[in-house]
């Protein structure tokens, strides 16, 4: 029955690192790393100034300009690949922030009836306010500015991750192993956080894919009202704003940043997947 | 068996192989197994963990998981060959003409479905009926498998039956359909003596009747012995004995069989009679030796075993077996010398009892969709002592609130009403820094060793866990303390490092019990904590727990639904039934002259195993 | 059925009455700001009328005023009204009317662009019901700006009006219903004083904030006209035979740099000469405009009459000259903040000065406000250094813009500009009556040349003024200050 | 049940009473002044303090704040400063329609969630389940906006299909009323959409390796009523919370949606009361935002609760 005797000791021991190995998880990694890499890189990929600005607007690719340029005649290329690195930067940052005050939350949600009614109805505050409103709000109180960016991010997603970590352990927590636990005389707090927390994360791994593309969008959006990142600094999110009046007319505007975006939201699935897959074999 | 013989057979199987892919290579779980079944025949197949009896049984039907694969050979049922029959066509084969019942009740019934909705589901899958009749055949198959109160209770949902309960289910649910081929995969393992028996009555019954022809994969000889008229001994994937039961199980040729029968509890041997293990652990399926299986633990073991495997050959008495040494086995191999305890222990009824229950009641909240409200009352006053070093055996009825006492006295139930005392100390008075201590001082072997262990953790740190939660020594110490309770549960320090599912039922369960042991109790419950291993690993486990009360002189509180092992493993039993305790004393008393009626059935209905002797062979 | 048949108009071949015209527009009517000059001009002149009408050449035409007479020392004006005009509820159209109309352009809360310039009217001499006389303090240049602006509302239901409920007037449709954030819609008005007109049956204008969507709508016939559509877009459908493109002299506004004097470097006019000497304004009408639009150093379209080609080129890029000017006021570099509203357009436009600026060595840092807050910030003379923005009320006459343009008041401005030399040559231009006499213009120019010389506001671009119809819609027009006008429009 | 719904009650009040309190301040933080947008681009002072006094700006704010909360408390939301015209009328005219965009783009969002789920998990094939989820991660990948417009220039523009904009009501005509609703329900639904399907695709996997499948398996129960009545319940637990947020997503992201498609709904109004500081009206839609929240919170709670009989609520 020792079945898994023939497997390398190190995966054997890690399962989250064994499920990054597998063919799925490395495919994610690299297609991440590359993103990640061509933002780090920028300025040995391209020669062109992302701030450059020229009389040849709204482009379509050319030699000069593999991906075309902007409307105000800036290299486009250069433009998303400097902005992948403001992107990664916020979402670094923010996303781990989202997950980890959502599951704090969610921890806290489900020790106590009180703090559950608190926590829960404090998400569907948060989460009724529309973004625009946090977005202005949050920028008033701190000024535009990347802080208020990675802020407005993680106040809007991380009640979806406690949402999420609530619902499962609600269900975990229910099962022998956790009973177990407690005979064993764990606290409330250790069976949580040592026993339950580890299985139910999978759909919290899952949801961090997600909230990624999703916090690119919410820096596009806070840059298109003029809260976000500041202009002329290029990132993913304010690239593909610029190119919502474009769509129609110039397509080719909003195709870079959206393979980055493509990219890194696939390539994130992919990890996410192959880290649950580990876990779950 | 002859050529008339097979084709007259309803179910044949010829050279089946079944294989999983594990990572570079393949565990070959089934290698050429060949077995026929006529209509109304009974055949038990018996054999060690691990031994393929799961996976061959799920092999008929082709429902084999993760990527198990029947290799070669065919299955083939009124000549129609499963093996190579279109999904469609096995579905209509599946649950109809072929039905399962599967070995862990616990995780195969959906927790969201209702009892009924189960069993809806199993008839509407072959167009029994309308709703309202499929619902009468519901309410009536319960009842047939002794589901009490099956109108009340038909709209529950699994989790709230008890374990035994949910297995009933199970076979009801395989009996919706009539089948002609039941297939039954320790279809008794958590139920009661009295239960038991019902059960087997009614497969019994259905046999004879219907001419339903039963597979029986169990652990228990007894039941075996009991129900079925052949019986096939399987090791390391491969048949290695088959033949009429009474013949097998008498003049056994193999001696694997030999050793699987001297490891069953026998009803009759007294209080501290230790029981038999097999020494040595199964072959492993991913790398099957040249030659015999089984020739690592076999005292007999010659050269030609080390080389090549020894075909299944017949002997005239119909008796077929696959070793090289003819003529019948009657020793026993790798026996522990059989060694009484000898000395009863120190259990001194004077003494002050570690631990007292007085009139403890627990009730359950009604709950359900038909907005059922009347509580399940679990337990109903129960008073119970327990002495330091004492081991107190509780049996019971299936539901009879074992488990639940059991939880209640690791305080995660509240009990309803009624008091606890350990140490003289009542509990629910106890600071919280006191009810902390005597948590430690009671801990617990959970029935079900594989939920109970926490599938992301290290089995390490899974035993290392009460310790740390109970501040117990510093991270060298505590590795070393973890390494010393896997040692002392008879598994290598080195798999500290492993998960749980890298690891056999009967090694699941040790890894429990070291979590129990570690951080000192006192007071260790076992709520049947071998219902679910074989026999052979059953004596390891159970051999264990002895040792580790002798040594430890912890007080021990067994729950069990075999009345073999609790009689030999107690010094003191207890009878529950229907959430009291209707009758406590001496083991061997309480097994020998019971006084309460209830005990009485329940000894009653204890098959017995294999005559002990051959001596007790019926001509 | 299909939702696509269903919105296309009923082609017919001949010219005729009847009909529905939809009108896509990208921005909301504010009730609140009906009677000031706002983003939205679809809406006046639909419901209402005005005493008189611009020509091509800025001379006043007979509306709802048959004739007219100007005191020869400029200190009144005499109206003959027509007596043949009713409001929609079928109240008579009196002198009363145009005594309201005055006064409710005088009130503050009003917030009415020409409030100066109404404010400048202090008498009323009703003569008849159909005659009156209206006493100005001092002669008024700009005076028939004031009735091609002001349109006649009913006084009775003025408040509802502004509060959007209903819109009451003697114009050629009457307002049947509103839909905020989505549309408006207008029928014929059966008793339209103009015999015959107008055309159409019913007139609606859609809301369709979105660029890609309006030009979609267009380009689907779900509307048949649109003077909304980006430059960028407009080019999109020169070469398209289903649509008619026409551009109008008065331009859709000016956009500019304006600066505030009194921060540190900024005081000094050598570098805001510097400043209009180093943006590219060619640039910004191609990439902003698309093209539609005219680089202009001065705020004046073709249709004013302080409009010259001298005028317009007066700064062109030059960043050569930028820098030499920049150094001459002692300075190699500078950092200066650059405020603007942050909507798409203005962001761009921002971001095409800083990098410009960048070129002659002054960095900028980009300040987006929200369109509320720019506004407030303009009004309160809150504006940093530099800040960007459009401005409107160049197309009629100049001294319409100096006294009623916040950016251009010589009393008060954003920029806290004031010279006594601009105040004298603001007033020269307003306080006169012959506004297209040889003096005049002379006096028009003078304030051009204060402007262009102080450079306090630097005038970037002119937007064009372009319609959009499918081939379909015909007689579509607008008066001088953006009012639609449907009275001749027919659908063939 | 109803004992359940009984004990929220008092709970969801209160969170509304505390959301008026933080939407008051909220909207008072963020800067511009209702005032100046009102009075036009040239306004001057006075014309500005006559307009706030006008709208009771003037007042103290605990003053504006106990007024507000006393009309509202009787049903009376004031009149809009800017937009014209009394609140209640406002969102009365704007909510059926967004209520309609929302329901079409829930239905969307059930039927295309579950359609990717089910294939990315248990579609035949390789190529079919890769495909799912290449649709699955586009559908999270490509913004809103994005999708609007070419759905529009492709089925609107290029087919001449489907209207590019615009609204009919489904009630007044279901046919009419559908051409319009599909494109921006569509949009709209895409991305939630998305996050559906890959939730249940990861549930149902999971499911399906469950041992009660096997038993599902084992009495002849089809495949695709296994898939259906066995592994799904079993998989949708964490679905239902994620639709539950959904709707919520839907509702803002209906802000956008409207606007690429001219759909006169309440996202229109509410841009325009930002833009334009109409507290009453901005006031009101976010306490009816906060309150759907809260309600919808509350259904995913019981259906959680009654999907997984074993869950019990702290
Ligand atoms: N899904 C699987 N993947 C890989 N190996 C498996 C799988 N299922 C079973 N096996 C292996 O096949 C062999 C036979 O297992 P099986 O479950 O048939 O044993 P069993 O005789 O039923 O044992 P038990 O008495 O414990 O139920 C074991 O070695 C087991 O490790
Ligand atoms: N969580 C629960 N909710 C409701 N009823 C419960 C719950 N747990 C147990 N019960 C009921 O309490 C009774 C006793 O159950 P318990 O599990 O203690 O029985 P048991 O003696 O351990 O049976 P078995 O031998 O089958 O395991 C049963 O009727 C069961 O249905
Ligand atoms: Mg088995
Ligand atoms: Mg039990």
């Amino acid at each position: 029955m020792t079945i898994t005797a023939t497997s390398s000791s190190l995966r054997a021991r890690n399962r989250y690192l064994a499920g990054l190995l597998s063919a799925r998880g490395i495919a994610g990694l690299a297609l991440v790393s590359a993103v990640a890499l061509a933002g780090l890189l920028a300025p040995l990929l391209t020669s062109a100034d992302p701030l450059a600005q020229s009389g040849d607007a709204l482009a379509g690719p050319s030699t000069g300009h593999p991906f075309g340029t902007d409307d105000l005649g800036r290299d486009l290329f250069s433009r998303v690949l400097h902005g992948i690195r403001a992107d990664l930067a916020i979402g670094l940052v923010a996303v781990p922030v989202a997950a980890a005050a959502g599951c704090a939350l969610a921890l806290l949600s489900v020790s106590s009836r009180a703090a559950d009614v608190a926590v829960q109805r404090a998400f569907d505050l948060v989460l009724a306010f529309p973004g625009l409103i946090l977005a202005l709000t949050i920028t008033a109180i701190w000024g535009p500015g990347r802080l208020p960016v990675v802020v407005v991010i993680a106040l809007a997603e991380a009640p979806a991750f406690g949402r999420l970590l609530r619902g499962a352990v609600l269900v975990q927590r229910e099962r022998e192993y956790a009973v177990a636990a407690r005979v064993g005389g764990a606290g409330r707090l250790r069976v949580l956080v040592r026993h339950v927390l580890p299985n139910a994360i999978d759909p919290v791994v899952v949801q961090i894919a997600t909230a990624l593309s999703i916090a690119v969008f919410i820096e596009g959006a806070m840059s298109f009202i003029g809260v976000g990142i500041r202009p002329p600094e290029p990132s993913l999110g304010s690239i593909l704003s610029q190119s919502t009046s474009y769509v129609g007319t110039h397509a080719t505007f909003a195709v870079a940043p959206l393979i980055a975006v493509t990219a890194l939201v696939v390539g994130f699935t992919l990890v996410a997947e192959a880290l649950n897959r580990g876990i779950r074999q | 068996m002859t050529a008339a013989g097979r084709a007259a057979a309803l179910l044949d199987v010829r050279g089946l192989h079944v294989a999983f892919p594990l990572g570079a290579g393949t565990v070959r779980a089934v290698r050429g197994v060949d077995f026929s079944l006529g209509a109304g025949e009974t055949l038990g197949i018996v054999g060690e963990s691990g031994s393929g009896k799961s996976t061959l049984a799920l092999s008929l039907t082709r429902m084999l998981p993760g990527g198990g694969r029947v290799t070669g050979g065919s299955v083939l049922l009124d000549g129609e060959d499963l093996v190579a029959a279109g999904e469609e066509a096995l579905r209509r084969v599946r649950g109809s003409r072929v039905a399962m019942v599967f070995q862990d009740p616990m995780a195969s019934l959906n927790p969201v479905l209702s009892i009924g909705q189960h069993l809806d589901e199993a008839m509407r899958a072959h167009g029994r009926g309308d709703r309202r009749s499929r619902r009468a055949r519901a309410l009536e198959l319960l009842g047939l498998v002794g589901i009490p109160d099956p109108a009340r209770r038909i709209d529950d949902h699994p989790h709230q039956f008890s374990g035994g309960m949910r297995q009933r289910v199970m076979i009801s649910l395989a009996l919706a359909n009539e089948p002609d081929v039941l297939i039954a995969d320790e279809p008794t393992t958590a139920l009661d003596a009295t239960v038991q028996d019902q059960i087997l009555q009614l497969l019994e019954r259905l046999n004879r009747e219907t001419g339903t022809a039963l597979v029986l994969v169990t652990h228990d000889i007894g039941v075996v012995a009991r129900v079925c008229r052949r019986v096939m001994v399987m090791y390391g994937g491969t048949v290695v004995e088959d033949g009429p039961t009474e013949r097998v199980l008498t003049l056994p040729r193999h001696p694997y069989t030999a050793g699987l029968l001297a490891a069953v509890p026998r009803l009759e041997s007294p209080s501290g009679t230790r029981l038999l293990g097999i020494p040595g652990s199964p072959p492993d399926p991913a790398a099957p030796a040249e030659g015999c299986g089984f020739t690592p633990r076999c005292p007999l073991a010659e050269d030609r075993c080390r080389e090549q495997a020894p075909p299944l050959t017949a002997s005239a008495d119909g008796v077929r077996s696959a070793c090289w040494v003819t003529g019948p086995k009657d020793f026993t191999v790798g026996r522990e010398p059989a060694d009484d305890r000898g000395a009863q222990p120190s259990a001194d009824p004077s003494a002050t009892p570690l631990l007292e229950v007085t009139a403890l009641r627990k009730t359950f909240p009604g709950r359900g969709r038909a907005g059922r409200r009347d509580p399940v009352v679990a337990l109903d006053g129960v008073d119970l002592v327990l002495h330091p070093g004492e081991t107190l055996g509780i049996v019971g009825e299936s539901g009879s609130g074992k488990s639940t006492l059991a939880r209640t006295l690791v305080q995660v139930y509240e009990p309803t009403s009624g008091g606890i005392r350990f140490r003289g100390r009542e509990l629910s008075a106890a600071s919280p820094e006191t009810a902390k201590a005597l948590r430690r001082e009671v801990q617990m072997v959970f029935q079900d060793p594989f939920s109970s262990l926490n599938p992301r953790m290290t089995v390490g740190q899974i035993i290392a866990e009460p310790l740390i939660a109970h501040g117990l020594g510093d991270r060298a110490e505590r590795a070393e303390r973890v390494a010393a309770l896997l040692r002392q549960v008879g598994l290598d320090p080195d798999v500290a490092g492993r998960h749980p599912h890298a690891f056999s039922g009967g090694q699941r369960q040790r890894i429990g019990i070291a979590r129990a042991l570690a951080p000192e109790p006192s007071v260790l419950i076992c709520d049947e904590p071998v219902s679910a291993l074989d026999v052979s690993v059953q004596a390891q486990v159970v051999n264990l727990l002895t040792d580790v009360q002798r040594d430890l002189g912890l007080a021990l509180l067994f729950i069990a639904h075999d009345l073999a092992v609790v009689r030999q493993i107690s010094h003191r039993i207890a009878v529950m039934h229907r959430g009291q305790v209707v009758e406590t004393g001496a083991a061997d008393q309480v097994c020998t002259r019971p006084a309460h009626p209830y005990t009485r059935t329940l000894l009653g209905a204890v098959p017995r195993t294999a005559p002990s002797s051959p001596k007790e062979l019926r001509p | 059925r299909s939702a696509v048949d269903d919105s296309a108009p009923a082609a017919s071949a001949s010219p005729r009455r009847g009909g529905t015209l939809t009108v896509a527009h990208g921005v909301d009517f504010t009730p609140a700001l009906l009677f000031a000059v706002s983003a939205m001009t679809l809406v006046p002149r639909l419901v209402f009328n005005t005493l008189t009408r611009y020509d091509d050449k800025l001379r006043p035409q007979p509306e709802l005023a048959k004739s007219w007479q100007v005191a020869p020392d400029g200190k009144s004006i005499t109206f003959v009204l027509r007596d043949d005009v009713t409001f929609h509820n079928g109240r008579k159209f009196t002198a009363d009317d145009v005594i309201f109309a005055v006064q409710n352009l005088q009130n503050p809360v009003r917030a009415a662009q020409l409030r100066s310039t109404a404010a400048a009217v202090t008498s009323f001499e009703k003569r008849g019901d159909h005659e009156i006389t209206l006493g100005l303090a001092h002669p008024v240049s700009n005076l028939f700006d004031l009735f091609e602006f002001m349109f006649i509302a009913d006084k009775d239901s003025v408040e509802d009006a502004v509060a959007g409920k209903q819109l009451i007037g003697t114009g050629p449709y009457t307002f049947t219903g509103r839909s905020p954030g989505s549309s408006l819609s207008f029928a014929r008005n059966e008793r339209y004083w103009q015999p015959g007109r107008p055309y159409l049956d019913k007139v609606e204008i859609r809301i369709i904030p979105q660029p890609d969507s309006l030009l979609s709508s267009l380009r689907t016939a779900q509307s048949q006209l649109s003077f909304d559509v980006r430059g960028q877009d407009v080019a999109q459908l020169k070469d398209d035979k289903q649509f008619r493109i026409r551009g109008y002299d008065t331009g859709a506004g000016a956009l500019y740099l304006g600066v505030n004097v009194t921060e540190q470097y900024t005081s000094d006019k050598r570098v805001r000469q510097a400043l209009a000497w180093a943006v590219d304004r060619e640039r910004i009408v191609k990439q902003v405009l698309g093209g539609y639009g005219q680089a202009s150093a001065a705020p004046w379209p073709k249709s004013s009459p302080a409009y010259s080609d001298a005028n317009a080129t007066h700064y062109t890029h030059d960043p050569v000259k930028a820098r030499a000017l920049l150094k001459e006021a002692g300075h190699d570099t500078l950092s200066l903040p650059l405020a603007h509203a942050a909507v798409p357009r203005v962001t761009a436009i921002a971001q095409i000065i800083q990098y410009d600026l960048k070129q002659i060595g002054i960095t900028t840092e980009l300040q987006p406000y929200d369109s509320a807050t720019m506004q407030k910030k303009l009004i309160a003379q809150q504006m940093p250094a530099l800040w960007t923005m459009g401005h409107g009320f160049a197309q009629v006459h100049p001294s319409t813009l100096a006294v009623s343009a916040y950016p251009f008041n010589e009393a008060k401005n954003t920029s806290r500009f004031s010279s006594p030399a601009y105040t004298e040559a603001v007033r020269e231009a307003w306080v006169r009556s012959d506004a297209e006499s040889p003096e005049a213009l002379a006096a028009y120019q003078r304030v051009s040349d204060q402007l262009l010389d102080e450079a306090f506001i630097i005038d970037l671009a002119v937007e064009a003024s372009v319609e959009v119809a499918t081939a379909k819609v015909h007689g579509a027009d607008l008066n001088k200050f953006g009012y639609l006008i449907l009275d001749d429009a027919y659908l063939v | 049940m109803r004992s359940y719904l009984l004990k929220r009650v008092p709970s969801a009040l209160l969170v509304l009473a505390l959301a008026s309190f933080v939407i008051f301040v909220i909207l008072r933080l963020i800067p511009g002044d209702p005032a100046t947008t009102l009075a036009g681009p040239d306004a001057g002072p006075a014309a500005i303090e006559a307009i706030r006094g006008r709208l009771g700006l003037d007042r103290p704010l605990p003053s504006q704040y106990v007024t507000w909360l006393g009309d509202l408390v009787h049903g009376d939301l004031g009149p809009s400063y800017a937009i014209g015209g009394e609140v209640s009328e406002l969102i009365g005219q704007g909510l059926g329609r967004t209520v309609e965009l929302t329901l079409g783009a829930l239905v969307l969002v059930v039927v295309l969630g579950l359609a990717l789920g089910l294939l990315g998990a248990t579609g035949r094939g390789r190529g079919v389940r890769a495909a799912a989820q290449a649709v699955t991660t586009a559908s999270l990948a490509v913004p809103p906006f994005v999708t609007g417009i070419v759905l529009v220039l492709v089925f609107a523009v290029g087919m001449r299909l489907l209207p590019p904009g615009g609204y009919r009501s489904v009630l007044d005509a279901p046919d009419i009323g559908l051409q319009y609703l599909l494109l921006p329900a569509l949009c709209l639904a895409l991305p939630s959409a998305a996050v559906l399907g890959r939730y249940l695709k990861d549930g149902l996997e999971r499911a399906l390796a469950e041992d009660y499948v096997r038993t599902a398996t084992a009495l002849g129960v089809s495949r695709r009523r296994i898939v259906w009545r066995h592994a799904l319940p079993g998989a949708l637990p964490p679905v239902v919370t994620v639709l539950g947020m959904q709707v919520g997503q839907l509702l803002s992201g209906a802000v956008l949606v409207e606007a690429v498609f001219a759909w006169p709904g309440l996202g229109m109004l509410a841009e325009q009361g930002v833009i334009r500081r109409d507290y009453p009206v901005v006031q009101a839609l976010l306490l009816l935002l906060v309150a759907v929240f809260v309600a919808v919170q509350l259904l995913t709670d019981l259906v959680y609760a009654w999907l997984d009989p074993r869950i019990r609520w702290a």
